[in-house]
């Protein structure tokens, strides 16, 4: 079995690698595995963490026996739970053409409690906690700051300020404005080139995971 | 011949070669082979005359195809396996931030993982798992396991199987429910975090093999973060780090180390230099380095030779096509797109 | 009213939603838990929609015999092994040793990891192809990502190892993530939030409203 | 550890110490001359002024306890921890006290999460220690006085998230004052953004070369902010396809962005008056997953050759391999995410790329409807003050006046 299992691992990865030469059947049914396969992958687990784990053992938890001998839930009942149970049923009528419209409701009720929610969220912990970060003094008495500090300091404040400059959209960017914003846009490069610079580096690790698996454990070369 | 049956030829050789070495490995004939160092410089050379010669020819004008680049990543990363060549890994500051935190926690102290990833981003983060766990275990750290992502439980019991193996760790006779336990999966995001910090009971109210959470004696009287000494967080993306520092950090006031993939790791950097890390592995280069603060050889290190030679790699390309582009805008004297 | 009825319901969520932050008493302390719960209730039945679209779409095409139409075979063929599996299996399908796992062990992580791992290609072609120093800021991008680059593997070190510790190129890496790389996050973020709170509030406000398409 | 009621724990302490100390005696007695050499066992000072109040700024449930740190614990001195101990009332009577909680020494505060609205409590906070002496272990406790009566319940207000409180008042404030003077038809500048300006001219291009345009609304699902920018965009996209007749596929990786695709491309047909030209087909689920999907666009991609791909929404590691495959085949492409780590692969394989914030202003943009674009210029507005806030604090701050950041202070 394990030698099929090798197999198979190694038919698919390099199937999903002949791509890079162009397309083919063989990755061509690759994918379709990939499709079907991870469809039914994630249909199955949210059956099982999410209706039944979550739902159901929510509303209906298992029970145990404690150390008197008594049968207790281990986990409170959450009658809560039903709530979202209607709404995923709602969402389900929309499989009837004639009162599809309903599933709107459930629809319009997640669109709002994720505008809410992430409205103050995205507020509090992005604009207020990143503003009081920034906020901080350069240099000063009682702040016993190296020079290493100090230019840090500024390039972080500067950099913060212009690159928000960059992003007003009701003022051209022309003058002294406009030139805020190019230094703006310089700090952003920067960042997306260490961001780049990163990925790279995550990503051939991610190769040299599949290269250990093709030359290691499948074809043993690695000494 | 036509290109079709000289495909079908090269897939026919190549289909052979792999069966015959893996033959040859199931068999136990073939245990893989090193080159010398020796032999190793001369492969590396190699590798370097030929990409000043795609120097030349991109300086020609002839811009080398996409799947010639693909093929040089390929080798490029797959040929250091089987080299020498040692380097020397110099640890960074935040990684050194991370260690000592770990370090100064007394004997017993409990430690709780969240391993937050699954198996394609295995390659970063199982390094960096195994040699938190040896380390934990050597030490006499006690471990709570969780995970955010449905394959974390799993990827935490691969990791804990391999640090079992070390001889001074299996010496220990470790139990479960003693040194250690894993609490398994809960579905919700950072609000599994949340609710944590008032009760662990409540999201895990059995482990991750049913166990109810009261059977276990290490998390019997842990009720939420107060209880825990030290919180490592091992994240591919969301939930990860950055859930862990706004909620179990902001809210519950945790000491939390971070291990992440390279992708993630510049987002938390911010919150490293505001205290709310105390330090951060990012990448395999993360991982080499803690491998090294802790003292066991991993893949991490293993592989930090073939990550020096893709970045090399990717560098001369960046280098070469830039070379190319400037000499032909002097050319042209204009822009091109 | 089958559009003010939603347009309703956003609103007046969205509203509770806001003041669920400020307000600590019960119901609305409770509000956030309620919500990733019953959206997970929701997604969770919701897939059966988009599982029920992907056979459909592939049981037209292999009934059409469209091009390629045996892959649409494949997709299905899967589909309903791996959700057979894993239905059959009961609650504890990702324990080891089940059927479940064998396919995700050595079909699914296979071609995921693989997948995943194809970026490295991708990134190699696209620094060849296209990170050109066009113009400053792309001049900025790419030393930024060389030093980084070089930085953060042992042989950047290696390369300035006569210049003093602190001009290093793994020294030089670290401040440029520490600090202007921490800046443009920063600036990003704030935007981004800015960006969020603006578009959640025209959806709330009602005067965003195309994403509950038309009132028929 | 077995929790046993305080009084019996504390009888057993005694018991073993006078068992101890009589031992030694007898010992001492015993050897005569080495009496010397035994040391007193000192003993130890109990935490001072234990108080404990309701927590305030919650939804009840929870009792905060704080005490002053026992005269023996400081760095190097005799506490080893504390142990809190609460007794309930019961029709004004005193149960006894039960050990609910511990904490290390040096802390001075510990929260009771355990106790019901209904019922009053008592705390007493216990110093403990450990020392050895003459090769025994000995345990030391130091009980405090006990608390008066406390109860805990919930508030109506966060008091300490007022500062986002009046934030986010300003910040909504500035852009409904925005969105209605703009409805009041006052005209409003709005700076060019490449990416939008060059979505007409993609839609075009596809029409010319009689080919389709592809619509990826990113990978996450509706709760997430972005993927409901994006799936705005998809309005105006599909009301120009719709004009121009040119085929648009929305492959979405999530049910509930299926939906909601299908009703909003379906909307813009209707809205340009060509409702007969929308097929349900159009809009179509791949998989949840991320690289299931990523695999399945690559194989529509190659062939099917789109003249155009737009990418709006989250993307994660999936965006690099949808931009070089659609780049691998020349097609225009058109991105806007906020991610910031996919964005510098955007900006490298696509034509046009939104940054950040700049995705989230593309339906006002691309509409050119007042309301959408006031709203636009109260967001600058809150930039301004930001950027205003930050001027004044830092120099606050670095001239030592008052540390402004303060009030951004977000705490829980």
């Amino acid at each position: 079995m394990e030698h099929i299992a090798l197999w198979v691992a190694a038919f698919l990865t390099l199937g999903i690698y002949s791509f890079l030469y162009k397309d083919n059947p063989w990755y061509k049914l690759c994918e379709a595995i990939f499709v079907g396969i991870s469809a039914g992958y994630w249909f199955v687990t949210l059956f099982w963490d999410n209706i039944y784990g979550k739902f159901w053992l929510g509303v209906f938890p298992d029970t145990t026996t404690n150390a008197t001998g008594e049968i207790v839930y281990v986990s409170t009942p959450d009658y809560w739970l039903i709530v979202g149970a209607v709404l995923g049923f709602l969402m389900l009528l929309r499989l009837v053409p004639k009162i599809g419209w309903i599933s709107r409701w459930p629809l319009a009720f997640i669109v709002g409690a994720t505008a809410g929610f992430y409205l103050i969220n995205y507020f509090s912990s992005n604009v207020m906690a990143q503003v009081q970060d920034t906020i901080m003094p350069l240099f000063g008495v009682g702040y016993n700051a190296s020079v290493y500090d100090i230019i840090g300091n500024v390039v972080i404040a500067v950099g913060t300020f212009t690159g928000l400059i960059y992003f007003f959209f009701s003022k051209e960017h022309k003058g002294a404005f406009g030139g805020a914003a190019r230094v703006g846009i310089f700090f952003l490069m920067i960042t997306f080139g260490a961001a780049f610079g990163y990925t790279v580096m995550s990503r051939m690790s991610l190769l040299i995971g599949r290269m250990d698996f093709i030359f290691g454990d499948w074809l043993g070369l690695i000494g | 011949m036509s290109t079709r049956t000289k495909e079908l030829i090269v897939l026919s050789i190549v289909t052979v070669f792999c069966i015959i070495v893996y033959w040859f490995k199931a068999t136990g004939r073939m245990h893989g082979f090193q080159f010398s160092t020796g032999m190793s410089i001369v492969v590396s050379a190699l590798i370097f005359l030929s990409l000043v010669v795609v120097l030349i020819l991109t300086l020609k004008g002839r811009l080398i195809g996409r799947r010639l680049v693909f093929l040089y990543v390929a080798i490029g990363v797959s040929l250091p396996f089987f080299m020498s060549i040692t380097q020397e890994i110099k640890i960074s500051p935040e990684v050194q931030t991370l260690y000592d935190g770990l370090a100064e926690l007394p004997t017993g102290s409990k430690v709780l993982v969240a391993f937050d990833y699954d198996p394609p981003s295995a390659p970063e983060l199982q390094p960096m798992a195994e040699s938190l766990l040896r380390y934990c275990f050597n030490n006499d750290l006690k471990v709570v396991v969780m995970g955010l992502w449905p394959q974390g439980p799993q990827q935490a019991n691969m990791a804990i199987e391999a640090a079992m193996r070390d001889e001074s760790i299996a010496s220990k006779n470790l139990q479960y429910g003693v040194d250690w336990v894993n609490l398994g999966f809960q579905s919700g995001n950072e609000f599994v975090i949340q609710r944590m910090g008032s009760e662990f009971k409540s999201m895990f109210p059995t482990d991750y093999a049913g166990r109810p959470y009261d059977e276990l004696e290490l998390v019997q009287n842990v009720h939420n973060f107060s209880n825990i000494d030290y919180v490592f967080n091992l994240s591919a993306g969301f939930p990860g780090t950055i859930e862990w520092v706004q909620v179990a950090v902001d809210r519950y006031g945790v000491k939390l180390g971070a291990g992440n993939t390279a992708v993630q790791a510049p987002q938390c950097y911010p919150y490293l230099r505001s205290g709310q890390l105390i330090g951060i592995l990012g990448g395999m280069n993360g991982a080499a380095e803690f491998e090294l603060l802790t003292g066991f050889t991993g893949k991490g290190t293993k592989f930090m030779l073939s990550q020096s030679f893709a970045h090399m790699i990717v560098l001369s390309f960046i280098l070469i096509g830039n070379v190319a582009f400037i000499i032909d805008r002097r050319k042209k004297k204009s822009p091109i797109r | 009213m089958r559009r003010e009825i939603p347009l309703f319901i956003t609103g007046v969520v969205g509203i509770v939603f806001v003041l669920q932050y400020f307000i600590p008493h019960f119901p609305f302390n409770k509000m956030n838990a309620w919500f990733s719960d019953w959206f997970s209730i929701v997604q969770a039945c919701a897939i059966w929609l988009g599982v029920l679209n992907l056979l459909k779409i592939s049981f037209q095409n292999i009934g059409r015999r469209k091009d390629d139409w045996g892959y649409a075979i494949v997709i299905v063929v899967s589909f309903l092994a791996i959700s057979i599996v894993g239905f059959a299996e009961g609650e504890a399908f990702r324990d080891s040793g089940t059927s479940f796992t064998w396919l995700y062990d050595y079909i699914y992580t296979p071609l995921s990891s693989s997948m995943f791992a194809i970026l490295a290609f991708f990134v190699a072609s696209a620094s060849y192809r296209a990170f050109r120093a066009r113009n400053f800021e792309a001049t900025l991008l790419l030393l930024a990502a060389f030093f980084v680059m070089l930085g953060r593997v042992p042989i950047g070190d290696v390369l300035t190892s006569f210049m003093p510790d602190q001009l290093q190129l793994s020294s030089l890496a670290t401040w440029i993530m520490n600090f202007p790389q921490t800046a443009g996050q920063r600036a990003i973020m704030i935007g981004i939030a800015l960006g969020i709170v603006s578009t959640s509030l025209r959806i709330i406000l009602g005067v965003e409203r195309s994403h509950l398409g038309g009132g028929d | 550890m077995v929790i046993r009621s305080n009084e019996q724990h504390l009888r057993w302490s005694v018991l073993v110490i006078h068992l101890v100390l009589f031992s030694l005696v007898l010992f001492s007695s015993v050897s005569g001359a080495e009496s010397d050499s035994i040391t007193a066992i000192p003993a130890l000072a109990p935490p001072t002024n234990v108080s404990a109040i309701d927590k305030p700024n919650d939804g009840g449930g929870s009792i905060s306890i704080r005490w002053g740190l026992s005269q023996d614990d400081y760095d190097g001195g005799l506490v080893s921890g504390y142990k809190v101990l609460r007794a309930t009332d019961s029709n004004g009577i005193m149960s006894s006290f039960t050990e609910i909680g511990d904490a290390t020494a040096g802390q001075a505060e510990y929260v009771d999460g355990n106790v019901s609205d209904d019922s009053s409590y008592y705390y007493q906070v216990v110093a403990f220690a450990q020392i050895e002496s003459n090769g025994a272990a000995h345990d030391l406790i130091a009980k405090s006085a006990i608390t008066g009566q406390v109860q805990s319940s919930a508030q109506w207000f966060d008091w300490q998230r007022i500062n986002v409180f009046v934030g986010v008042l300003i910040l909504c404030a500035l852009i409904i004052f925005y969105i209605r003077q703009a409805q009041s038809g006052k005209e409003l500048f709005i700076r060019k953004i490449a990416g939008l300006e060059a979505i007409d001219e993609a839609v075009g291009r596809a029409t010319e070369m009689g080919k389709k345009i592809f619509y990826i609304p990113g990978t996450q699902d509706m709760d997430n902010v972005q993927t409901i920018a994006g799936v705005t965009i998809l309005g105006r996209v599909a009301e120009l396809s719709a004009q121009y007749e040119t085929w648009l596929e929305v492959p979405v990786a999530r049910s509930l962005v299926l939906v909601t695709a299908k009703e909003i491309v379906k909307e813009a047909y209707s809205k340009v008056g060509r409702p007969d030209a929308f097929n349900e087909d159009q809009v179509h689920y791949l998989t949840d997953d991320q690289f299931g999907y990523a695999a399945g666009i690559d194989g529509m991609v190659v062939r099917e050759k789109p003249a155009t791909i737009f990418f709006m929404g989250a993307f994660y590691a999936e965006s690099l391999i949808l931009a070089e495959t659609g780049n691998s085949i020349g097609a225009i492409q058109i991105a806007g995410t906020g991610m910031p780590s996919q964005l510098p692969f955007f900006v490298a394989a696509c034509d046009y790329t939104l940054i950040g914030e700049e995705l989230f202003a593309a339906s006002a943009y691309l509409s050119r409807e007042p309301k959408l674009l006031g709203s636009l210029k109260g967001q600058d507005m809150g930039k301004a003050l930001i950027l205003i806030a930050l001027i004044v604090g830092i120099l606050l701050e670095t001239f030592g006046i008052w540390t402004f950041s303060d009030l951004f202070g977000v705490i829980d």
